[in-house]
């Protein structure tokens, strides 16, 4: 049972604040939706947590550590992974060696890693593209090969970056169904999601950020009816699809 | 896995063939040419380990080359080493600097990079061309042995630096064969696709990064001690020459980089094609042997941007379609 | 399935290239004697190397054939004591690398079987080509490169006929010395100016070694990058020094860009002395009046020809064949293959044991040279030329004229050095 | 002495920076690397060498109609070649112009032989005083032809329709061509200009130095260094290298030594990119 712990993180740059004393925590076997407009930060966020960049001020506690300005892949090695809203993969490998780079991490022998990586492969449903180069995969298939880069590297978090967006409803079913299933094998996940049917059932608590500030947290469907969240972010027609 | 054992096979027959080859071509031009085209081959494969496997292109070989060429010339001419021992000095000395020069080389991407490795390789050429202990600009000349194994000389036939640089590229192709199935190798091509994803990994780059660099100068530096010995003669304008920085990175390019064989067979087409161009034409002086080396680039470039490999690879293809239609026929 | 095609590619390849070999398999019979000859003739120093090969095709010419000039194998055709064969040249081209000057040289050697090699130029190239003549054991006889490190490595088949930059240092501080005397002044101060390279670092090692010897006090020591593209804080740095005497060791592009840089910086010693690319026929050419009262060290000037006729007669012929008259650069290249003539017709074979042995006995006369040497005759040990000398040359009149030493000047030398507007 | 160091080196730095900014242009638009600008540089001063033997035209005077027949040849080598490569792989786009560069140097050397030429009476011949430093005339010209020529690229990219194209283009290719921008005939125009560049630089220079087949390498080298201290694609960058360059040549020449002043020029280069990855002024991707 591991827990990360977000206390006070801030991040400027120049004179723009674009995360402002944020704090917040996630555990184990638990969703934590992330949501707020274009420019709320939430994407910096994730990199403040994943040591792409370094905290302003703050700390970011796991499992009893403070990783706070720790590099990326130590980060990755003790168990927090991401993905990246404009997606990132290595175009000229296959899916498979995409996978195995991940993979690598905790199983440095070549088969074991291979054989990690085509499991991973067969849990996202992607083991057909496995030989394909990924510069030739469609949109969709890329973000979902993004995240099977991640899961290779065993995380006890992951954080998904708009992994969503793009996909027609039934792909977004088959995406939702990983994510609890994901739930379920005990990770800790942060989604960061436009696609309001997608997030609002599987999250157990919603965050929103506005201007790099956190303006609400809670429920998804305590979210829904914040006035505040209304008038930042949500606007009155996804206020009416979410009252279920 | 039945394509690697092919693989495997049809490098045994090649290296058989390069076993045999000298003793055919005895002429010592010819054996001029097969120690080169060894050379550049390994040279090639060092470039690539860290050019076109981790995507840090180097444009200033010839610094590690330079000062592998000097470590083992310093070690016979000021200390009485044997020049074997001084072939392993040369690697680790090239291979230590390289790492503590990769240390701030390893925060420049792409270009910057690749000029950054310019004026690397210009640098040490200076410091060598004013370091009057290792004889400043007038270089050193390393004594005229009996030719031996033992010596790291031969004089009646140039069969044993062919031997000596065949035996470094098998050693060299090995390593990258396992290396390219291994993390090592899949760590520094995540990191050329993109390092953001790498460390998202848990590749830590800058350790994998430098490690490219290191060993590519290893084997580049112990190269510089074979051309060392077979020149018997150092100096900083010929071993730090810029031009040979350049013909590395062609070589593998040429051949096709980031491939196991690209800069064997970039090695094997454009040395001899250089060497044998001048001896041609080079006499009347006009330039046309360059000329023709230059356009051979050119068109290179224009049409096959992925090297002789990329050729080899859509051969490949066409054969196995005609095959496939031979079968549905 | 598609590495099966790399197969096909490997022995494609490989056939390409055996294809390639193929014409350098036969080698003609001999039916003349051939000698081989290596010079840059592409890269920074073409044009210094095309100029040397014109003289060394010019000595063949009279080697080969009838002149009627008093001079030795000009009467005659070919070798006399072989029949009358003629000499055959067999042509490498350096590009000014260590690396490629020692495959050609091996490639000539082995290839065109010659029984003799001179040449290379620069001193650097020289120590590889000479290396490769030492291990396939051919005579290789030297007469345009001085770095005085390539005769200390004791040689068996390396003959160098040109002085060494030692003396040519020391016969430079010599001239200024007679100069002083004769002009009473007292010039102290010396800047010596040199390229970084091979050649250059040993000439400067030299000068300061006959500086301290003869007195002068070394008020600027300065070296620079070989093709340079901007020498202002060069020439800047020598301003400040104030040197009565500057003497620059460089080859031809760096001598016409200091020369300009110089002039435009109003840089003016009482003597100016260069070597090696001031010689070149280019550099006149390239900075016209501004080379006007340098003096160059050279081993050879038209101005011989007072005490030696048969001079003129050279240079003419040179003249038809080539618009120009013969730089002192030629007539050092030209000196070579005489030696060569001369060793191979003593010791009536081509073999090159013999052709050794008979170079070791070399005694030409002054006469037997267009140079300024007082003959050729070499050191058993360091196989040196003992009879060498250098001259020194005055650009006057945009011509090379002799100066010192005083009794072989043709002119007087002209003093003390000023630019010309 | 401080004095005459800064003005030679800036003029020098001018002069560098006449070579690089068209090095800079090919970059920014095309992507380019162009390890040929110092050999287009040498055919310009052989081109200008040629007018003023034959039609007694005089380098400084003739610069726009050498910077014309530059761009004419820039065109067709657009067309010829890098049109081509432009798809290629990153090695492939940057090795395609070192073959051209031995190509082109080995070319001068077969038409024109290695032979030395100058031109001789140029009519910016000489030095004169300001005060108590020298300047040398040549230098001083194409020092201005230098600020001249980058003002009219400053003019070029900001005032004019294809200019701010050419502009769109280096900052985003796609957006560019989904706007309907003409690809192919701003790319044409971008190397063209940018080889007007070097013809202007190698008429400038062609007025007070050598000319030879070799002449070029050092100044490509040096620009390129220019251009990558400035930061790649940006013009102004690579004059602003330029002239630090000069600077440090010509100061670190007179108080280090003239032997390490190349070797200090790289070394800069080295720590300013450690320090600014992208350069002193450089934007977008590697």
């Amino acid at each position: 049972m591991s827990e990360l712990v977000v206390k006070n993180v801030t991040k400027r740059f120049g004179g723009l604040t674009a995360v402002n004393d944020v704090s917040f925590s996630v555990k184990s076997g638990e969703i934590l939706g992330l949501i707020g407009p274009n420019g709320a930060g939430k994407t910096t966020l994730f990199s403040c947590l994943t040591g792409f960049h370094r905290p302003d001020a703050g700390s970011v506690v796991f499992e009893g550590r403070d990783i706070a300005g720790w590099s990326p892949n130590n980060i990755c090695s003790i168990g927090i992974a991401r993905t990246f809203q404009v997606v990132q993969i290595l175009q000229g490998m296959t899916v498979l060696e995409n996978v195995q780079v991940g993979a690598f991490l905790r199983y440095p022998g070549a088969a074991a890693a291979r054989d990690k990586a085509i499991k991973v492969l067969e849990k996202v449903g992607m083991s057909k593209r496995a030989p394909v180069k990924a510069v030739n995969l469609t949109l969709p298939e890329k973000k979902r090969l993004e995240v099977a880069m991640c899961l290779a590297t065993d995380p006890k978090v992951l954080m998904l970056d708009e992994s969503m967006a793009g996909l027609t409803p039934t792909e977004i079913q088959e995406a939702t169904s990983m994510l609890r299933q994901l739930r379920e094998d005990g990770l800790a996940l942060i989604v960061v999601e436009h696609v309001m049917e997608a997030i609002m059932p599987i999250s157990d608590r919603i965050m929103v950020l506005d201007s790099g500030a956190k303006i609400a947290e809670g429920t998804p469907r305590e979210i829904a009816s914040n006035e505040r969240v209304i008038s930042a972010y949500l606007g009155d027609k996804y206020v009416k699809r979410c009252k279920v | 896995m039945a394509n690697n054992k092919r693989f495997i096979y049809t490098l045994l027959i090649v290296l058989g063939i390069a076993i045999v080859l000298p003793l055919v071509l005895k002429a010592r031009f010819q054996q001029h040419i097969l120690v080169l085209v060894m050379l550049y081959a390994v040279l090639g494969e060092a470039w690539n380990i860290m050019a076109g496997y981790a995507g840090m292109v180097s444009i200033g070989q010839a610094a590690f080359f330079g000062i592998g060429a000097y470590v083992s010339t310093i070690l016979f001419v000021k200390f009485q080493v044997n020049p074997w021992i001084g072939f392993i000095a040369a690697g680790l000395v090239t291979a230590a600097f390289a790492t503590v020069i990769g240390l701030p080389f390893s925060r420049l991407r792409g270009r910057y990079f690749a000029i950054g490795t310019i004026a690397l390789g210009q640098m040490i050429k200076v410091v060598f061309e004013n370091w009057p202990w290792v004889g400043g600009a007038t270089g050193m000349i390393i004594d005229m042995k009996k030719g031996s194994f033992w010596n790291f000389q031969f004089h009646a036939s140039k069969t044993g630096y062919y031997y000596i640089a065949l035996g470094m590229l098998v050693f060299v192709v090995v390593y990258i064969y396992i290396m390219e199935r291994s993390k090592m190798g899949f760590y520094f091509k995540a990191i050329r696709e993109n390092e953001d994803v790498a460390t998202g990994l848990g590749v830590n780059k800058t350790k994998y990064k430098l490690l490219a660099i290191a060993i590519s100068a290893g084997i580049t530096g112990m190269c510089g001690t074979i051309l060392a010995q077979y020149q018997l003669y150092v100096e900083p304008a010929y071993m730090f020459d810029h031009t040979i920085s350049v013909t590395i990175a062609l070589i593998a390019v040429f051949g096709g980089s980031g491939n196991i064989i690209g800069p064997i067979l970039g090695s094997v087409i454009l040395m001899p094609i250089s060497e044998l161009t001048r001896a041609w034409m080079g006499s009347s002086g006009s330039g046309i042997d360059l000329m023709i080396y230059g356009v051979f680039i050119v068109l290179m470039c224009v049409f096959e941007p992925d090297g002789l490999m990329g050729i080899a690879r859509k051969a490949g293809r066409r054969l196995e379609a005609r095959r496939e239609k031979e079968v549905a026929a | 399935m598609k590495k099966n095609s790399l197969v096909v590619r490997m022995v494609l390849a490989l056939m390409m290239v055996a294809v390639l070999f193929v014409p350098m398999m036969g080698s003609a019979a001999p039916a003349t004697i051939k000698i081989g000859t290596i010079y840059p003739l592409t890269g920074a120093n073409a044009t210094t190397g095309a100029d040397c090969m014109s003289g060394v095709e010019m000595a063949l010419d009279i080697i080969n054939n009838s002149y009627d000039i008093d001079f030795p194998f000009a009467k005659t055709v070919g070798i006399p004591n072989l029949g009358g064969a003629k000499l055959e040249l067999v042509v490498g081209d350096s590009r000014g690398d260590a690396t490629v000057g020692m495959a050609e040289t091996e490639r000539i050697i082995t290839e065109s079987k010659v029984c003799a090699f001179f040449g290379g130029y620069q001193s650097g190239v020289v120590k590889t080509t000479s290396m490769a003549a030492e291990r396939l054991q051919i005579p290789y006889v030297l007469s345009d490169a001085t770095s005085p490190t390539l005769t200390e490595r004791g040689f068996q088949w390396f003959f160098r006929v040109i002085p060494h930059d030692g003396i040519q240092a020391k016969n430079a501080l010599e001239m200024v010395n007679d100069i002083e005397k004769k002009e009473k002044v007292d010039l102290k101060k010396l800047a010596i100016l040199w390229e970084n390279t091979e050649w250059g670092a040993s000439v400067a090692v030299e000068l300061r070694k006959w500086a301290a010897h003869y007195g002068y006090k070394l008020v600027a020591d300065i070296s620079y990058v070989y093709k340079a593209t901007d020498v202002s804080a060069e020439v800047l740095k020598l301003k400040a020094a104030n040197p009565d005497i500057i003497v620059h060791a460089a080859y031809v592009s760096d001598a016409i860009l200091f020369t300009q840089t110089m002039k435009a910086m109003k840089v003016a010693p009482k003597v100016f002395i260069g070597m090696a690319g001031y010689l070149d026929p280019n550099y006149v050419g390239t900075v016209g009046a501004d080379a006007e009262n340098i003096f160059v060290r050279g081993v050879y000037g038209l101005d011989l020809a007072v005490s030696k006729p048969y001079v003129a007669k050279i240079n003419e012929l040179y003249k038809k064949k080539y618009g120009r008259d013969m730089s002192p650069n030629a007539a050092r290249s030209f000196t070579a293959p005489f030696v060569i003539a001369d060793a191979i017709n003593r010791a009536k074979s081509t073999k090159p044991e013999d052709i050794r042995k008979a170079l070791l006995e070399t005694n030409m006369p002054a006469s037997a040279l267009i140079t300024a040497y007082d003959g050729v005759k070499f050191d058993p040990v360091t196989h040196d030329n003992t009879l060498a000398k250098s001259l020194y040359l005055q650009i006057q009149g945009g011509k090379l004229r002799v100066v010192w030493p005083f009794n072989l000047a043709a002119v007087p030398y002209s003093y003390p050095f000023a630019w010309g507007k | 002495m401080i004095l005459q160091l800064l003005t030679g080196g800036v003029l020098l730095g001018c002069v560098y920076g006449l070579v690089s900014m068209g090095l800079s242009l090919i970059y920014g638009v095309m992507g380019i690397v162009n390890f040929a600008h110092g050999a287009l540089v040498m055919l310009a001063m052989y081109v200008s060498y040629w007018l003023n033997t034959y039609v007694s035209l005089d380098p400084v005077i003739g610069t726009p109609i050498i910077a014309l027949i530059m761009f004419g040849f820039g065109m067709i080598l657009y067309k010829l070649v890098i049109k081509r490569v432009l798809k290629g792989p990153f090695l492939a786009r940057m090795l395609v112009t070192f073959g051209l560069s031995i190509f082109f140097i080995n070319m001068a050397q077969f038409l024109w032989s290695p032979d030395y030429r100058n031109i001789q009476g140029a009519i910016s011949k000489g030095t004169f005083m300001l005060g108590s430093v020298f300047i040398e005339l040549p230098k001083l010209v194409a020092s201005v032809g230098s600020l001249i020529v980058a003002a009219l690229i400053y003019w070029f990219l900001r005032k004019t329709k294809t200019g701010l194209a050419i502009q769109a283009i280096s900052i985003d290719r796609s957006a560019a061509s989904l706007m309907g921008i003409n690809l192919e005939k701003l790319n044409a125009i971008a190397f063209g200009i940018g080889i007007a560049c070097a013809g202007a630089a190698g008429s400038l220079l062609a007025s007070y130095y050598y000319i030879f087949p070799d002449v070029g390498t050092m100044f490509g080298l040096v620009a390129l260094v220019a251009v990558a201290l400035g930061g790649f694609g940006s013009t102004e960058g690579a004059l602003i290298g330029a002239i630090l360059i000069g600077i440090i040549e010509t100061l670190g020449g007179f108080y280090i030594g003239p032997e390490y002043k190349y070797a200090l020029i790289f070394l800069s280069y080295v720590l300013i990119v450690i320090v600014r990855p992208k350069g002193l002024m450089g934007w977008g991707a590697d």
